[in-house]
């Protein structure tokens, strides 16, 4: 049985990583990666888990497809949603402020 | 001086005379009942019931009154034809507090008590019948007429209570009357002074006297009067009887006037001279006496609880007779000799011991209502018609009025003490007792204290009733004025059958002399006949002290005070108005006039630390514990808006939020695992 | 190794997908179209409705399970509790489309339909995302977990986004400000559950939520239940988690607010129940930290929502504080904590879908273009009685306050745990977070009752009669509910 | 039941119809119906005339009188369940101990519908030297007329009164707790709505409501934590169990979150300084049913849910408890001494009440419990009569502020004036009127307090509370010769109209009976007593 310290190790950097990503960048493509890098460190995990766990569970590795699976879904999504702020106010910027709390309309009229 | 051989009081008592079997109605309740509540439903009923009509007021005050007068007389005669000559009744029932406390609110008539409460109720009744020609004129009448009811109701409630509650509750109810009656004319602003300034000190003196009512109850656990005079009696000397016997004694000093507490009687004149006498004669101020002779047992074995008394005692009755001798209105001096009075029924109290019993003060007490109600009354009446009771006013008022003269010169002579009047009988037995006391406790500092302080009283107070005399007899100016009092055929008010008309001045002095209603006069005169005979009275053989009497010293106290009342007429003699006290240098005469100033030592003391403290309190309050409240409701809105105005509004911090958060998660979850 | 598959169980979930699926089919058939999409996910989410009813009539362990295993574990188990939840989630999004009807049949700016075929889509979406919602508590392992909760999360995202192109410029880029908020908060909390969700594979062993048959690292299960709790917390809007909050629910349509502040909601605690009940009742740890989440959650919330002008921002906040009452009892061992929580959540959407019918009510009144602020609603209740005095019963059950015994018994329901714990401290910190919320909603319900500003402006247009439907019967389960209060579940 | 009041009961079961439970309906159904009814009416665009509300208000309030007249002769006990999934069942169980509470609640709702409500005004401008330019002309008293939502106050009257008894009647903590917190929110509207306008009468309301509900909050707490312990909520199960299934930890830590709790509620000192703001603002109304009913619950709260369920907690804290008592005895006695307000004066002479009574539950033997149990009825009747009072006083006036120079009360209003000095006199503890036996009782059983409690302590309690009874004497004494003494008579007031007149008549009435025949009282108290000390 390999000592899987290597894997842990690298999904903590991954995760540190994109951790990073997320509170350092402004351009929102990065921060997308940045939470990606820690999907990654997670399905790196369960990897690791499901080859040395003693369970011998099967769902570990299944749980790693599923994670891949949203977090692709996400990334539709959030793509989706960034191309909309692109058009509505030309940038892609999460420095932004997004809650200009003026006293204007709020809630909008369904 | 030749040795004259002692008396012994039994020896001057009358014999007991068989009284005839009379046919008893078979009447609910007992006198006592009739007596305490006929007052009391003569009160509520002259409030409530009268509508406007002052007759009818005066209807149910004074039908009261008298109800509560036969009860009384009903009580005595009852008395002689019971064993033993005690006998206690129940009133609203137990009160249910439990085991640990019985509370039976019983009353207990006794011989003594019985005197006194026939006494209270028959100057009450003179009140009354009074007061409705005194306030003939007052819009207020029905109020006074109610509170004059209350009054006599919560007295004798306390004369014949045997509940140390029921003593408490006539006890303080006296003290709101009084605040009542003094206060009577509300627009004046020196009656209403007057009022709080008695409500307030008796009050706050009050606090003694419930602290020792509670201990002595607490300790008993009863708040039967006769149980717990069993209980203490039983324990003997403790640290705890001797501190609730003191409270009890600062209490009574309060509501007796005592110095310290003195300064509000003489005040109390502001209030209509009815409520005067009533409060002056029978009531209020001799309640002290009354309770603690209830109490006497107690008192007997608190050393330090009799020392204070003596020593209040003795300093005020001596003080309060030179301070009388200097009071340039009648009235006044009539009040401050009503402290000097009472003071030495209480002084008494320390004075007596076991062998001689609190009798001769009960005595003085019946002796001083029926004489001093005489002075305040037939004073009251003078003043209405000379339009005042300063001294200025009154001289030649005996001399103008002949109807007074005897009036007068009876009243003051009781209370001077002379013989045959019903005040040298008190004054004998009240000098037996303190000799007595002395003797039994082998000259003890109390008895020796009483003693000397009676015997310096007795001539103060010759001479202040000398110096009154010869004002009032002065010989008129203008011999014009002197004129008999002749009952002809002159207008007279019939107060119970007339509704008062609107009359503003009496016109002439016959008419207003005549004006006086027939209750009124009558009821003065009876006055006047118990201060001469009244002395029948004290020599019943129902009374108890064991005490003799001492020839020689009666001998001397009347040589003093002859010799005083001589000294009086001398000084009087160059004084155009044939006042003695006009001798006395102004500044002085200022100052006892205005109770040497006792007034500004309260607000000094008490009044003026109060209201300090008073206005701290409202400030720390306001400021400090509402504080909170306050701070924490803007500190509320503070944390709401700077809560508002760091929460992220882009998108990165809140992410940073988002992970921070995780992180103390995740860190108070690896610390508590 | 055979799957049982109980379809009849799973038609709550199956319904609102199914009806999802026929709507992108119908578009495909009548495009242009509008009233038939609505029509028929109004009759997907009745049908899941209907389906969730039986489970309410379940005893104390028994479940309606599909998708077993032949050993007993079922990927999809839906207790008495769970049905109630469901239910609870179906009612509020029908309710939502209900209220959302006439926005999203509205032809588009030139008189015909909108440009994006934008009703389909948005219905598909509520329906897909409720079916997620719906599925959450059901789940019986960490795959069924993360999955119906990213299908119950994202396609709200698109809602909030998906505003009307009638709407001005500026008005539709706030909406996206607001979906980017809503996106990049559940995107780092997935994150954050996929590395909980690993974790807890690492600790136990397994996927499924069967009991711990056997914890290998005590420590690691910790550290994974407290990564599960804070992923699942964004959606309940717990702080620290809440930032989001305020921005979309301001930013967003009034409906999709309103979905946004009940339905998904179920979502949440359904999860955090799941995570829960798998970690047993001896981890105190999680409890704590649950318990610090309450506190700051029901804290924050009302300290702010007290300073808000504007009623859906302090609706927003007032969301955040509720959270806070809702994982109340999870902080406590006790065995009654999961129901009391459901207890309260559901009693909370129901007043909280009430004050937003309301508020849509008084916004289709209201000729104000602020028609949302507090002080536009002066007076509410001398001009429009019948929609203030139901609202004020909405906010004082929010309060907990009678004549709302229904919000009081719900408060003591949630309060029962904590004190059978003895946990002190946090019930102090709710005992004063009562007062505190009840000067928020006070406000709002002073303003209410406060003298009629002076009469001006336009005579006010009249309430759709849908309105008053969803009025009339949410106001009457509150009504019954304080009557004859349910407690607890 | 013991002796003439047991009796007098009996006599009075023969004449009454034998209506068991429906005893309830009559007690409970008017006023729910009536402020269902005013409430609807009040929307209406042509409101109900003031005549048919005031009527409609009144006789509920009558109707609901009878019934708990007759709740309190007959006792039927009622029991339904009601949220069987926390045990709870909606049981009404009236005893000796609420028997007394439910008729001043009856009584006193009465009175509370009958007086008027005046319009709210702004304060009259003052001139600046009030002395030279006294308008000399009476200030009329205006009736209910013109005031704009009338239903809607009396529907909030009649949904107080309704709180109030339910939480008297409760046999359950929880039913207690509802009824407890049913009272806040109509009482913050008819403070922040129809309180005194030239006050910040909103901030008032918010203040009294957010402090009580703080209090209520920590009941809540109490109440479900003996709830888990005990596995119910039944009040006559927690009293028989007498704290048996807590531990002595717990019992301290529940205690102290009620007593802090129903403390707020009371008020006790230091949690007394909302009591005045909320006085001073309240319609005279308000202040009659605060006064005499809402601070009650506290009282009764402490009695119900501490005394009996917590015995061991309970004695731990009462030397605290007794201490901040007397405290509030003689702080809000000094503080009536310098108040300039009349209103709030009132309000302060409450708290000193209360302190009274504080103590008297302090001290843990039956004594102090009857008396402290007498002198919560005394305080509800004195103090609903002094509100009537000086809120007739205060109308008048246009403002309660004794700075200012006024006809005395005497003069120009007799009656006003009798009832004031016969308030004030009670209040201060005049025997043969209520409040004395209570407070005498108070200081009677501080003497000797239970076995359990430090004795030295309780006597120097004893000592201060006898010393804040003679304060009271001095601020009765300041009122009365600010207010009721003098020889102004301008400018002139109206003396009382009738219905204030038959309110007082009625309320001074049974001050009088209670402090002539404590017994009556007491009596049907005792056996309450010495049910829950006897263990």
């Amino acid at each position: 049985m390999i000592r899987p310290a290597l894997p842990y190790l690298l999904a903590a950097v991954l995760a540190g990583l994109g951790v990073y990503g997320i509170l350092a960048r402004r351009h929102a493509v990065l921060v997308l990666i940045g939470v990606e890098l820690v999907l990654g460190a997670a399905g790196l995990l369960l990897v690791t888990v499901a080859q040395t766990g003693a369970g011998g569970d099967p769902g570990a590795a299944v749980l790693t497809l599923f994670v891949i699976t949203i977090a692709a879904a996400e990334v539709v999504l959030a793509l989706a949603i960034f191309l909309a702020l692109f058009r509505a106010r030309g940038h892609v910027d999460l420095h932004a402020e997004l809650d200009d709390r003026a006293e204007g309309e709020v809630g909008g009229r369904a | 001086m030749p040795d004259l051989p002692d008396v012994p009081w039994s020896d001057l008592q009358l014999p007991s005379l068989p009284l005839p079997e009379l046919p008893a109605p078979d009447l609910w309740g007992s006198p006592a009942h009739w007596a305490v509540l006929a007052t009391l439903l003569a009160a509520l009923a002259g409030l409530g019931v009268t509508g406007r009509s002052n007759r009818l007021a005066a209807w149910v005050g004074v039908g009261g009154g008298l109800v509560a007068f036969l009860a009384t007389c009903w009580q005595l005669y009852t008395l002689t034809q019971i064993e033993g000559a005690r006998r206690g009744v129940g009133t609203i029932g137990a009160l249910p507090l439990g085991d640990e406390l019985d509370v039976p609110l019983r009353l207990l008539v006794t011989w003594p008590v019985a005197i006194v409460a026939f006494t209270v109720a028959a100057v009450a009744l003179v009140v009354q019948g009074y007061a409705r020609w005194y306030l003939w004129y007052d819009p207020r009448y029905r109020p006074f007429a109610a509170t004059v009811s209350l009054f006599t109701s919560a007295m004798l409630l306390l004369v014949l209570s045997d509940d140390l509650l029921l003593t408490l509750v006539g006890w303080e109810v006296m003290g709101w009357c009084s605040y009542l009656l003094i206060g009577h004319q509300s627009t004046r602003a020196a009656a209403t002074r007057a009022a709080s300034k008695a409500l307030l000190v008796t009050r706050t003196a009050d606090i003694g006297f419930v602290l020792g009512l509670v201990v002595l109850a607490s300790g008993a656990g009863t708040t039967r009067t006769s149980d717990v005079v069993a209980h203490w009696g039983a324990a003997g000397t403790s640290p705890t009887l001797t501190v609730a016997m003191t409270l009890l004694v600062v209490g009574v000093a309060g509501k007796s006037a005592l110095f310290p507490f003195q300064d509000w009687l003489p005040d109390a004149m502001e209030g209509p001279t009815p409520a005067s006498a009533l409060i002056h004669a029978a009531t209020m101020v001799a309640a002290g006496t009354v309770v603690l002779a209830q109490l006497f047992p107690l008192l007997a074995v608190s050393g330090p609880a009799r020392l204070l008394l003596a020593v209040l005692a003795c300093t005020t009755m001596i003080g309060a007779a030179v301070l009388a001798f200097a009071q340039g209105d009648l009235k006044r001096l009539l009040a401050w000799s009503t402290v000097s009075q009472v003071a030495l029924m209480l002084a008494v109290l320390a004075a007596a011991t076991m062998g001689t019993g609190p009798d001769a003060a009960l005595q003085h007490l019946v002796a001083h209502a029926w004489f001093k109600a005489l002075l305040f009354l037939t004073t009251g009446w003078l003043g209405v018609l000379v339009g005042g009771t300063a001294m200025a006013l009154m001289a030649s008022g005996a001399r103008r009025y002949r109807v007074l003269r005897h009036r007068f010169g009876w009243g003051l002579l009781a209370l001077a003490g002379v013989p045959p009047f019903v005040g040298f009988f008190s004054k004998e037995a009240v000098l037996g007792t303190a000799e007595a006391g002395t003797a039994a406790t082998d000259g003890g500092l109390v008895p020796v204290l009483v003693l000397a302080s009676v015997g310096a009283t007795a001539p103060l107070t010759a001479a202040y009733c000398m110096r009154a005399w010869l004002v009032l007899s002065r010989p008129t100016a203008v011999q014009g004025h002197a004129r008999l009092y002749e009952p002809g055929p002159v207008e007279r008010i019939d107060d119970f059958f007339d509704e008062p008309q609107v009359v503003q001045e009496a016109e002439g002095v016959e008419r207003a002399e005549a004006a006086i209603s027939s209750s009124a006069r009558m009821g003065t005169s009876a006055l006047m006949l118990m201060t001469l005979f009244g002395g029948i009275l004290l020599l019943l053989p129902v009374w108890g002290p064991q005490v003799h009497v001492d020839l020689q010293l009666l001998v001397a106290t009347l040589l003093l005070m002859v010799v005083s009342a001589l000294l009086v007429r001398l000084a009087a003699g160059g004084v155009r108005t044939r006042d003695a006290a006009a001798r006395i240098p102004a500044g002085v005469s200022l100052a006892a006039e205005r109770g040497l100033h006792a007034d500004l030592a309260y607000r000094a003391v008490v009044a003026t630390p109060v209201l300090a403290l008073a206005r701290a309190v409202a400030w720390f309050d306001d400021q400090v514990l509402d504080s909170w409240v306050r701070g924490a409701g803007l500190g509320a809105r503070l944390l709401g808006r700077a809560g508002d105005l760091t929460s992220p509004r882009r998108a990165t911090p809140a992410l940073a939020l988002v992970l921070v958060g995780m992180l103390v998660l995740g860190a108070i979850g690896v610390v508590t695992a | 190794m055979s799957l049982e598959l109980g379809l009849v169980s799973v038609l709550p979930v199956l319904a609102p997908v199914a009806a999802a699926v026929l709507v992108l089919l119908l578009d495909v058939a009548v495009p242009g179209r509008r009233e038939p999409h609505l029509v028929l996910g109004a009759g997907g989410l009745v049908a899941g409705l209907l389906g969730a009813l039986p489970g309410l009539g379940l005893g104390a362990g028994e479940a309606r399970s599909a998708l077993c295993l032949p050993g007993g574990w079922c990927a999809y188990r839906a207790d008495h509790l769970v049905s109630a939840l469901q239910v609870c989630a179906l009612g509020a999004a029908l309710v939502v489309l209900v209220l959302t009807w006439r926005d999203w049949a509205a032809p588009g700016p030139d008189g015909g339909p909108e440009g994006t075929g934008r009703a389909p889509v948005v219905t598909a979406l509520l329906l897909a995302a409720t079916a997620g919602v719906v599925a959450v508590p059901a789940s019986g392992d960490l795959g069924s977990l993360l999955v119906s909760l990213e299908l119950a999360t994202l396609p709200t995202v698109a809602l909030v986004a998906l505003v009307r192109t009638t709407w001005a410029a500026d008005r539709r880029a706030r909406a996206v400000d607001g979906a980017v908020s809503l996106l990049t908060t559940s995107l780092v909390s997935f994150g954050l559950l996929a590395l909980g969700a690993a974790l807890w594979v690492a600790a136990t062993g397994s996927t499924r939520f069967d009991g711990r048959a056997q914890v290998d690292h005590p420590q690691l299960i910790v550290l994974a239940a407290v990564l599960l709790v804070a992923g699942l917390a964004f959606k309940v809007s717990a702080v620290p988690f809440h930032a989001w909050t305020p921005i979309t629910y301001a930013a967003a349509p009034l409906p999709v607010t309103a979905y946004l502040a009940t339905v998904s909601k179920v979502a949440a605690l359904g999860g955090l129940v799941v995570v829960v009940r798998a970690l047993g009742p001896v981890d105190g740890a999680t409890l704590v930290a649950v318990a610090v989440l309450a506190a700051a959650s029901m804290t924050v919330g009302n300290l702010v929502a007290l300073v808000q002008q504007d009623t859906v921002r302090l609706l927003a906040w007032s969301t955040i504080a509720q959270a806070g009452w809702v994982l109340l009892p999870l902080a406590s061992l006790s065995a009654q904590a999961a129901s009391a929580a459901g207890s309260y959540l559901v009693v909370y959407v129901t007043a909280t879908v009430l004050a937003f019918v309301v508020l849509t009510a008084v916004v289709a009144v209201s000729p104000s273009a602020r028609a949302t602020s507090l002080e536009s609603q002066r007076g509410l209740l001398r001009t429009h009685p019948l929609l203030a005095l139901p609202l004020a019963l909405a906010l004082l059950t929010l309060a907990g306050l009678p004549p709302a015994v229904a919000g009081v018994v719900a408060k003591i329901v949630a309060l029962r745990p904590v004190l059978g714990d003895d946990t002190w401290w946090l019930a102090l910190v709710a005992a004063v977070n009562i007062a505190l919320g009840l000067a928020v909603y006070l406000r709002w319900v002073a303003v209410l009752l406060a003298p009629t500003p002076t009469e001006a402006g336009p005579p006010p247009s009249r309430v759709p009669a849908r309105l008053w439907a969803l009025t009339g019967v949410l106001t009457a389960l509150l009504v019954v509910g304080s009557v004859l209060p349910v407690g607890a579940l | 039941m013991s002796g003439a009041a047991g009796r007098m009961r009996e006599d009075l079961l023969a004449l009454v119809p034998d209506l068991g439970v429906w005893w309830y309906a009559l007690a409970l159904l008017p006023l729910l119906l009536v402020a269902l009814l005013l409430l609807g009416l009040g929307r209406r665009r042509v409101p109900p005339g003031r005549r048919v509300v005031h009527r409609g208000s009144m006789a509920a309030a009558g109707l609901s009188a009878v019934g708990v007249a007759g709740v309190a002769l007959d006792r039927p006990v009622l029991e339904l369940s009601w949220i069987p999934s926390l045990g709870v069942s909606f049981s009404l169980r009236p005893d000796g101990l609420s028997v007394p509470l439910l008729l001043l609640t009856a009584l006193v709702g009465v009175v509370a519908t009958a007086l008027h409500l005046h319009p709210a005004r702004e304060p009259r401008p003052e001139p600046v030297d009030l002395a030279d330019t006294d308008p000399t002309s009476p200030i009329p008293v205006v009736r209910g007329q013109d005031v704009p939502g009338l239903a809607t106050y009396h529907a909030c009257l009649q949904v107080v009164l309704l709180g109030a008894l339910v939480a008297f009647l409760a046999g359950d903590a929880l039913v207690f707790f509802i009824g407890f917190e049913l009272v806040l929110v109509p009482m913050w509207v008819l403070v922040a709505r129809y309180g005194d306008p030239g006050s910040d009468r909103e901030g008032a309301a918010l203040r009294f409501l957010l402090v009580t509900v703080v209090g209520s909050s920590l009941v809540l707490l109490g109440i479900l934590a003996v709830a888990s312990a005990t596995g119910t909520t039944d009040l006559a199960l927690w009293a028989a169990e007498g704290g048996a299934s807590l531990g002595r930890g717990s019992q301290l830590a529940v205690a102290a979150v009620l007593l802090v709790g129903l403390g707020l509620k009371i008020p006790v000192f230091p949690l007394h300084t909302w009591l005045p703001w909320v006085h001073a603002t309240a319609p005279t109304a308000g202040s009659v049913l605060l006064a005499a009913v809402l601070l009650k619950l506290g009282t009764y709260g402490v009695v119900r849910l501490v005394l009996p369920v917590v015995p061991e907690g309970f004695a731990a804290w009462s030397p605290l408890l007794a201490g901040l008592g007397v405290t509030g005895i003689v702080w809000a006695s000094l503080v009536c001494l310098v108040e300039r307000d009349l209103k709030r004066l009132i309000a302060w002479s409450s708290v000193a009440h209360l302190g009274f009574v504080v103590l008297g539950l302090a001290t843990g033997t039956q004594a102090g419990l009857q008396a402290a149990l007498f002198g919560n009825v005394a305080h509800g009747l004195v103090s609903a009569l002094l509100f009537v009072v000086v809120g007739g006083l205060k109308h008048r006036w246009g403002s309660a502020d004794l700075g200012r120079r006024r006809a005395a009360v005497r003069e120009v209003a007799p009656r006003l004036g009798l009832a004031l000095v016969l308030g004030m006199a009670a209040s201060s503890g005049l025997p043969g009127l209520a409040v004395f036996w209570g407070e005498i009782g108070s200081v009677l059983a501080a003497w000797g307090p239970a076995a359990d409690r430090p004795e030295g302590w309780f006597r120097g309690f004893a000592v201060l509370a006898a010393v804040g009874g003679a304060l009271a004497v001095a601020y009765t004494v300041r009122v009365l010769r600010e207010v009721w003494a003098g020889d102004r008579v301008e400018p002139r007031v109206p003396d009382a109209e009738l219905t204030e007149r038959t309110a007082l008549r009625l309320l001074g009435l049974l001050v009088l009976v209670l402090g002539l025949a404590p017994t009556l009282l007491l009596g049907v108290t005792a056996p309450f007593v010495e049910g829950v000390l006897a263990r």
